[in-house]
């Protein structure tokens, strides 16, 4: 694939960055067990049978902090959304809240205010807008009628479809009433998988404003993106991956002035 | 032979009688079934095993232990349903993710149960009584046993009905047999529904074996054609949907006492299979159902 | 013919294969004529004899026929289910009976037998009468209640040239074989029941000669599809003008046929004063519908497990005022032997006989009488005894139709020889209601009508 | 991609280990000699080698007991081609062995057509059958397949119980005429046919399964789309898979109503039973790999056999079944040690065993990147007929 010779290139200029940011974080790691991060990841992989999705993953979410994962198609964001809320085996180590994801059941995982938000939105098609969003405070201990109000004060669209079948409804309708349903999880990280795949600009931006309010109550995001604009727009720190690898990370800042990023993803 | 005598036709109302009443009860035998196969997604063969087990715990604890009809239903229904759940954690949990797996395991299941009741009780059918005497509605001849089976039947789905569309474990189920990742997502533990569905489908199926039983005898292979109907009745009404169900029992039963009245009572047993066949070719998602999940 | 040396079932099979491969024609009706089994089992069972037989060979058969019986005379038995099904027990246990008894009196050689069981279907059966003659090698075989599993044994019998005595399945097939190419099929016999065409005559018979005391007008036929009831209801047409009832309506049901609501509907729509009727495996299910709706109609005919005497139990009283055939009940006295042989099996098995039973019972006793009179166990000299014989038994006086009559090597139907009874379930009793000189009570119409 | 790195495996592996042939290969041979010298052995016993344990003798019933379970295997291993290659599974591939099996017995009984002409018919009237089947199997996926094909035997039960005056309803016809007239009385030719037709079937599967149409069947049972994404039409190898499998299966059906151990009863070729057993058989035999099916159906069709003449009696202290002889409940024991052997052994015996023998055979020669079974099986088989070719046509292969 075309990725690999400007790459390599481009990696030499910045290796002495990423391998800084390597020792911070494994230094850190060395002093405290949890660190400050509320997602720990290090050195981890999955494979699909013979195919390696991920190798040598490391990673670090802190509280409060919004990280996005970019990369091209295939190059396994949604495998790492998957690993860190449990649906994959993995090696190496991925830790939420201190303890190892690998141990627990992705129920146990939302109890602990892990919530994913996938790609595919799974939401249940033949279920009402209110029960999608019910059913997703069904582990949270919280007071569903508020968390209600503050979805629909987010998405104020869901509101006006309150008994509306969930498959019935558009792209982008969609697309809210699954971060709605995440967010009634009551959330301490939440794991947003491309959110803005195929929704109209118009929509993206109600997404838009919708994760910055979220991100304004304090919850923790982690996004895979494969828009770039729209991550570098809303992330802290931006990691990216390319074929099942982390070949550079940085502040947005940063990452705009990487020339491989601004070649291969901004449309130079 | 006597071919020139025409064949009989009762009149209306007997024949609406008597659809009604056996389309409750098949929606009841098809009921159990469509939940596993919509919220597991696995089609337990077994399913008609566990209506004759209910049918022979009745017979065992009202005919044997001398408790009377009621006290072997409520029997039939506790243990059948206890019985269908210690199956799922014992056998089916480890392998639920390979559905040709379980149709294998529970189809040999049932076999050995069929075999079992038919070493212990015999081959000759037994008879269960719920309770004796008749009625006339409609012109139609029904028995007490047949309205009972009739009542509580309709009581068990719209109380499954209820319990599905109005709880938090009923929803948890329903959206389970939606989105299985989805309702990992929300932090529905799936083998937990499982379970639930698997107690519950076998709690249905005894109650239907019970019926079964007392209107035409319980017999080791008395299962067979139930589970039949419900792969007819599931698919007809749509994969996962109570009301589909119901519908499709409705449609199966309404087919039955159609052929059996006005044209040829020994195409009884093909009907329903001729309508699963073209349901599956030309509508396979089912007359009120959803499309094809794949698993 | 070959002389090796060699044991008698390999030489057998050699030379047989012999046979075929050099085209001799119809390989039965030649084997039956040259091969002797009575050599061959004669050896089989004792071996330091085999020169002597095997210099008789085939022509000498005569010979083998005058000559001893053997120490032991063993019997296979075809039952269904006998763990499970009354009707297989019955074949089973009356025939263990009928050997103890024999082995008590102590006159003849040592009887024992070999039961096994045919599952009611054809292929079980097929492959458990090779284990009865070609593995354990019999003498002769009795039993097999299903018409289907003695359609698919039939041509094996010709095969093995061992004498069958049917005592269960009624098709009248196996008599018109016998009749059509009896040198291959002479070793069928059919103890009982009446092969199923007069079954059904016997069934007009009845209705003629109790029309006064039933008074059924109008009758709905029911009849069960399955082989066996196909002459029954050939006959049921041929005859039913004579008996003088109208049929209102006529119905050859499927087989496994479980909910009869519709059916019943239909009858009761008819106007039918009463459901004649032909069953054995959907009995169960129509006689407890019958009861359980009340249905306003009469019920009676043929209904195989509605003999049983445990039935009443069994179905909770359902079977209360139906009318069936059977061969005898247990306190019926049939004939001398009926009520004795009842009670001796009731007390070793602790239940009574069903019809199979009885007709078990008697083949097995005739087979005994007739290999101790014509002193051999060759199957040529059984044939010619049993054509010979007149046998009584628990069931009538048994003789067999002859080779040339439509229903060759039948059990004869004759009033005084073999004559049905009809029976109708009274409060818990079996009572006969037909033929009046056995009648222990009249017939009574169901208490709701 | 993959058939281009596995033939050139072949050519190096070939050149390089020619001699030594793998272990299971061996008893594979040894087996079949083994079946074809046994009517040899008349009226030896066979046994465990403890008296009275597990004798048996091999007269002409025994040989008529394994020519039904050649027949049987001759079922599982058309099952194999399509449902353990394509993973099109099948529940009801008694329709095919039917369909065969009555066509050939009604045009015998009803027309006094010879077997030789009538097996044909029910050859083709089978193929026929698959194509009806397997249309629908386009459109179906898993579950939904399965019923469809479960569902299809009992629709044809039922059409023989609604017309039983032509097909005899749920018991069944008559015996036709035997193949070429060999009865009861000739076992051993009996026996013999059953296995020229059972090696010739499975020397016939092996070669198809081998070929490139094999390896478009294995990667439309692992990944359809991707088949589909480079160029093949999976549509048409699938109904290929289905027809040959049920000319196949109609062929092993007709040809057994010909025999005198099998006739054409619903019980005998199309039940539920028969059609659970058959897949059992290639599920404990080993999915997928001919061989398995064929061992595998052989197993399932003797074992009841076994356990039902060897006149043991449960031990008493078993509840319920205690003092019972086995031939009471033969078919619930074989059903339970299913079940254990399902639990235990998803994978099937063969393929167990076929893993333990490379495990150890890996680990003496310290080589591993071998792939798949089929891949191991098809190097083997390859390899095989390469030599054998060589043999024939002398050096000028390469």
């Amino acid at each position: 694939m075309d990725w690999s010779i400007p790459g390599m290139i481009a990696m030499a200029g910045t290796a002495d960055e990423a391998a800084a940011d390597e020792t911070e974080a494994s230094s850190a790691d060395a002093t405290t067990t949890t660190g400050d991060g509320i997602l720990t990841v290090e050195d981890c992989a999955v494979s699909y049978g013979k195919v390696t999705a991920l190798r040598g993953i490391d990673l670090t979410v802190g509280e409060g902090e919004f990280v996005a994962v970019i990369g091209p198609n295939g190059a396994g964001k949604s495998t790492l959304c998957n690993t860190v809320s449990g649906f994959r085996d993995y090696t190496g180590s991925v830790q939420y809240h201190g303890t190892e994801v690998g141990g627990q059941s992705p129920r146990d995982l939302v109890q602990r205010g892990l919530v994913h938000c996938t790609e595919s939105r799974d939401l249940f098609g033949y279920m009402s807008v209110e029960d999608n969003l019910t059913l997703g405070a069904y582990r949270a201990n919280t007071n569903t009628k508020e968390r209600l109000r503050f979805v629909y004060d987010l998405f104020p669209a869901l509101e006006d479809r309150t008994s509306q079948l969930a498959r019935t409804m558009s792209g982008g309708e969609q697309q809210m009433l699954a971060i709605g349903r995440a967010l009634m999880g009551d959330p301490d990280l939440l794991v947003l998988d491309e959110p803005t795949l195929g929704l109209a600009p118009v929509i993206l931006d109600d997404i838009s404003e919708g994760i910055e309010q979220i991100r304004e109550e304090g919850v923790t995001i982690l996004l895979a993106e494969q828009n770039v604009t729209f991550a570098l727009r809303h992330a802290d720190r931006i990691v990216l991956l390319e074929n099942g690898e982390v070949v550079r990370r940085g502040s947005p800042e940063e990452l705009r002035e990487d020339d491989y990023i601004r070649e291969s993803y901004l449309g130079g | 032979m006597l071919g020139t005598v025409a064949p009989l036709q009762a009149n209306l109302s007997t024949v609406l009688v008597q659809i009604v009443i056996l389309s409750s009860l098949y929606a009841l035998v098809a009921l159990g079934f469509t939940l596993i196969f919509g919220v597991g997604g696995v089609l337990n063969l077994a399913h008609g095993a566990n209506i004759t087990i209910g049918a022979f715990v009745a017979f065992v604890v009202s005919s044997q232990m001398g408790y009377g009809g009621f006290v072997g239903l409520a029997a039939a229904f506790v243990l059948t349903g206890l019985l269908s759940g210690a199956y799922y954690l014992g056998l089916i949990k480890r392998i639920q993710d390979e559905p040709i797996m379980v149709m294998i395991i529970t189809l040999v299941t049932a076999v050995a149960v069929e075999e079992v009741i038919r070493f212990v009780y015999g081959s000759q059918p037994k008879v269960l009584t719920l309770l004796s005497g008749r009625v006339n509605i409609g012109g139609s001849t029904v028995t007490f046993t047949q309205l009972v089976a009739f009542a509580l039947s309709a009581l068990l789905i719209v109380g499954m009905f209820a319990f599905v569309n109005y709880t938090r474990q009923g929803k948890a189920l329903l959206a389970t047999s939606m989105s299985h990742k989805g309702a990992a997502l929300v932090g529905i533990e799936a083998n937990r529904i499982n379970l639930l569905v698997w107690v519950g489908a076998g709690a249905l199926a005894g109650a239907a074996g019970v019926f079964l039983g007392s209107i035409q005898g319980a017999s080791w292979a008395m299962g067979r054609a139930p589970l039949v109907l419900s792969f007819s009745i599931v698919v007809l009404g749509g994969i996962g949907s109570i009301r589909g169900s119901v519908l499709g029992a409705f449609v199966v039963g309404t087919l039955e006492i159609l052929t059996v009245q006005y044209v040829d009572s020994s195409l009884t047993g093909l009907t329903p299979l001729l309508v699963l066949v073209a349901v599956l070719l030309l509508r396979p998602e089912g007359l009120f159902g959803r499309e094809l999940v794949e698993a | 013919m070959d002389s090796d040396e060699g044991t008698t079932r390999g030489r057998q099979v050699k030379r047989r294969r012999f046979l075929e491969a050099t085209g001799a024609g119809v390989a039965g009706v030649t084997l039956a004529g040259c091969v002797s089994t009575g050599g061959d089992d004669g050896g089989g069972g004792d071996g330091g004899s085999t020169g002597d037989t095997d210099s008789g060979g085939g022509t000498t058969t005569g010979t083998a026929s005058g000559g001893s019986l053997p120490d032991t005379v063993s019997i296979g038995v075809l039952a269904p289910e006998p763990s499970s099904n009354p009707i297989g027990a019955s074949i089973a246990n009356a025939a263990e009976l009928a050997v103890t008894q024999l082995n008590e009196e102590g006159s003849g050689p040592e009887f024992e037998v070999s039961v096994k069981d045919t599952r009611e279907q054809p292929d079980e059966g097929r492959s458990k009468y090779r284990e009865l003659t070609i593995g354990e090698e019999v003498d002769m075989t009795t039993g097999i209640f299903t018409s289907e599993v003695l359609l698919a044994v039939l041509d094996d019998i010709a095969n093995q040239q061992t004498v069958h005595m049917t005592t269960g399945a009624a098709t009248p097939e196996a008599s018109a074989r016998v009749r059509d190419d009896y040198e291959s099929y002479k070793y069928h016999f059919r103890t009982g029941p009446l092969n199923a065409y007069q079954l059904g005559v016997n069934m007009i018979d009845f209705l003629e000669a109790k029309q006064s005391d039933l008074g059924w007008e109008s009758v709905a036929v029911l009849v069960e599809d399955y082989e066996w009831t196909k002459p029954v209801s050939q006959a049921l047409d041929d005859e039913i003008d004579r008996a003088g009832v109208e049929v209102a309506m006529q119905e050859r049901y499927a087989s496994g046929t479980e909910n009869f609501t519709p059916i019943y509907d239909q009858v009761e729509s008819s106007d039918a004063d009463a459901a004649l009727i032909a069953m054995a495996h959907t009995g169960t299910p129509a006689v407890v519908q019958w009861a359980k709706q009340q249905r306003p109609f009469e019920f009676g005919g043929i209904h195989v497990p509605m003999q049983l005497p445990s039935y009443y139990e069994a179905t909770s009283g359902a079977c209360n005022f139906g009318v069936t055939q059977n061969s005898a009940t247990p306190q019926s006295e049939v004939t001398e032997k009926t009520v004795p042989f009842s009670e001796a099996y009731n007390e070793q098995y602790d239940s009574y006989p069903v019809y199979t039973g009885y007709i078990t019972f008697d083949a097995v006793k005739q087979y005994a009488d007739v290999v101790q009179q014509a002193g051999s166990v060759e199957a040529d000299a059984v044939v010619s005894g049993l054509e010979e014989s007149s046998f009584l038994g628990t069931a009538g006086t048994i003789e067999y139709y002859p080779p040339d009559n439509e229903f060759a090597h039948d059990v004869v139907y004759e009033e005084g020889k073999v004559d049905p009874v009809f029976q109708q379930w009274q409060d818990g009793n079996q009572e006969v209601i037909y033929p009046d000189d056995l009648t222990t009570a009249d017939y009574q119409k169901p208490s709701w009508l | 991609m993959s058939e281009d790195t596995a033939s050139g495996r072949i050519t190096e592996e070939g050149g390089r280990s020619l001699p030594s042939v793998p272990g299971r290969y061996v008893v594979g041979i040894v087996g079949l000699l083994l079946l074809a010298l046994l009517p040899l052995l008349a009226n030896m016993e066979l046994g465990l080698g403890v008296p009275g344990v597990f004798v048996f003798v091999v007269d002409d019933l025994f040989l008529l007991h394994l020519t039904t379970a050649l027949y049987f295997g001759m079922f599982a291993m058309s099952w194999d081609t399509v449902s353990g290659y394509t993973g099109q599974i099948s529940f009801g591939h008694g329709l095919f062995f039917a369909v065969g099996a009555y066509t050939s017995a009604l045009l015998n009984l009803g027309y006094g057509i010879d077997p030789i002409l009538s097996i044909p018919a029910g050859i083709v009237l089978a193929a026929v059958a698959g194509i009806v089947i397997g249309v629908p199997a386009l459109r179906l996926r898993g579950p939904y397949l399965s019923l469809v094909t479960l569902v299809a035997p009992l629709i044809l039960l039922q059409l023989f119980i609604f017309r039983s005056d032509v097909f005899g309803g749920e018991l069944g016809l008559r015996n036709p005429e035997n193949f070429l007239g060999f009865g009861v009385n000739d076992a051993a030719i009996v026996y013999y046919i059953a296995l020229g037709l059972f090696v010739a079937i499975m020397a016939l599967l092996l070669v198809v399964t081998r070929s490139d149409a094999g390896r478009v069947f294995t990667a439309i049972r692992e990944d359809e789309d991707a088949v589909s994404s480079v160029g093949i039409n999976p549509a048409k190898f699938k109904i290929f898979a289905f027809v040959l499998s049920a000319a196949i299966g109609g062929l092993a059906g007709a040809m057994y109503v010909h025999t005198p151990v099998g006739g054409p009863t619903p019980t005998e070729l199309m039940s539920t039973t028969v059609n659970v057993e058959v897949i059992i058989a290639a599920v404990l035999g080993g999915m997928g790999t001919i061989v398995g099916a064929a061992i595998g159906g052989i197993f399932v069709g003797i074992v009841p056999q076994l356990l039902d003449s060897s006149g043991w009696i449960i031990p008493g202290f078993l509840p319920v079944v205690g003092g019972t002889p086995v031939a009471d409940i033969d078919f619930l024991i074989f059903a339970v040690i299913t079940l254990f052997l399902l639990y235990v052994l998803p994978g099937g015996i063969l393929r167990a065993v076929i893993r333990n023998g490379r495990r150890v055979r890996n680990s003496r020669r310290g080589d591993d990147g071998v792939a798949t079974d089929g891949g191991q099986s098809e190097r083997v088989f390859t390899r095989v007929l390469r030599g054998w070719r060589e043999k024939r046509r002398g050096d000028d292969d390469e």
